[in-house]
């Protein structure tokens, strides 16, 4: 990941570790009040970016806690751009999709968090690239 | 997370305390195994000390939920916050689980 | 700054701009806890490494917003360490110290905290080297 | 930052709401500029919205009380918290300012 940032924007470097989950949800909290979100659609957005992460630990990394994370959250004009990048186990991308809610059952409904609150969810992986990049944009709505 | 657990008449009354996410949960799960051995039938989850929950937290309630169903016990939650409550609606929960706002509305609803 | 982190650490990168204070706040509260340091502890904490960003924000950018800080947080055995590393002004390291309190004025209370409340405070400039680093440590008091 | 003002007899109480760090403090600072320029004796500042304080914060409160005593007027100080109390206390400047525990004990001061 480049070291390179931009004025309106944080990069959070972590371990692949449960317990670091805490950090980058204050850590995405501060930066979503800062784009001016309301409090439900920020903890929406808490939500999203910690499914992502935990995802990340959980089968990019196998649960090895030793990896690399990076988060980079982004001010936009009216919204906030979340990028997660890992050197973990690549998927393709189409594979990335939620599951339907009409079962029951105990997990897979973090992806499906991430799309429903988020307005963009897009997995990226490039053959000659380690991992995925992970990018997510949410709009500040004007009303409603 | 914490965990406190006491009685009110036969129902068993669990307050949580902490974050519910992937770190925590399963520090949960193992909690709720020991209470789950015991076969009980009437509990309560009370979720007032608990600020936020993610998928996993939320697998840990729907397990103890089936788990429970299995063997003919059931299982009432109270206590949610704006954001928990929030975190269960999109995960269309909230109509599967029995909701109450206080924990002695959940404890009342058991010998109604 | 290089950018490998050991499995107790985390990095967060910021512009110099004092909005991102909140962030490196609650950033630092949530390590703090991770360390395993009482709540009148936590808050003390806090409040050195805001002063010192505070500093680099205004003495070694001079209020330049556009500039980089690096800041990693490392938790040890039985404490806490702060790195934070800038590329401004240097001021050689004698020279960064608080003045006493027998005064009553706005400001110039910065360096005195960050003294009072860290077991360890350390400015480090190299001649080969750009900008400053300030090296802060506080171990966890098993009693009092 | 979000400041609040009301007038209790002859009392300004200023409501202070936000952190006050370097970020803050300037805003604060324009605020309290406004409120000098009136002459104002008798001012409460009231803490009870302000979880955080850093020395830029302490630097606006300190020139408020200097620049009231210079022409004569008063600044109490009320509603601190765990943390925000600390942190006056570390500066030692606990014992510069007129603390009161709650706004009233504060306005009430002014007239014994
Ligand atoms: N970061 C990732 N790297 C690789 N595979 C992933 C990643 N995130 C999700 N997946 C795959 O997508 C599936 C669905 O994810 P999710 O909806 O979060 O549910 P769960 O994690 O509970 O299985 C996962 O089971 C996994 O196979
Ligand atoms: N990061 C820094 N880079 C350069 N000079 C600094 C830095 N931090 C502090 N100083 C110098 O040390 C002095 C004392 O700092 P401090 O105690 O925080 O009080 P204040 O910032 O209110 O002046 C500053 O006025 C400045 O000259």
């Amino acid at each position: 990941m480049e070291v390179n940032i931009g004025q309106n924007q944080v990069l959070l470097q972590i371990k692949s570790d449960d317990r670091y989950l805490r950090l980058v949800r204050t850590m995405v909290e501060e930066i979503s009040l800062l784009a001016g979100f309301a409090p439900h659609d920020i903890s929406d957005i808490v939500l999203a970016v910690d499914e992502a992460c935990a995802n990340i630990i959980k089968h990019a990394y196998g649960g090895d806690k030793s990896k690399d994370i990076f988060i980079k959250l982004s001010l936009l004009s009216s919204g906030i751009e979340v990028i997660l990048k890992d050197y973990g186990r690549k998927v393709s991308p189409e594979k990335m999709k939620g599951r339907e809610l009409d079962e029951i059952r105990p997990g897979g409904l973090g992806i499906y968090f991430m799309k429903k609150i988020m307005d963009s969810v897009q997995y990226i992986t490039r053959d000659s690239v380690e991992g995925t990049e992970l990018i997510m944009v949410k709009y500040v709505k004007k009303c409603g | 997370m914490e965990f406190e657990r006491k009685t009110e008449s036969d129902v068993d009354v669990i307050l949580l305390k902490g974050d519910m996410d992937s770190h925590t949960s399963p520090k949960a799960r193992d909690f709720f195994a020991g209470i789950l051995k015991e076969g009980k039938k009437k509990i309560v989850v009370d979720l007032d000390g608990v600020k936020y929950i993610s998928s996993a937290g939320l697998a840990t309630l729907i397990e103890v939920f089936q788990k429970m169903h299995r063997y003919g016990g059931s299982l009432k939650l109270c206590g949610m916050n704006e954001t928990t409550k929030g975190i269960f609606e999109i995960a269309k929960l909230d109509s599967i689980f029995a909701i109450y706002e206080t924990k002695d509305k959940a404890v009342a609803a058991f010998s109604s």
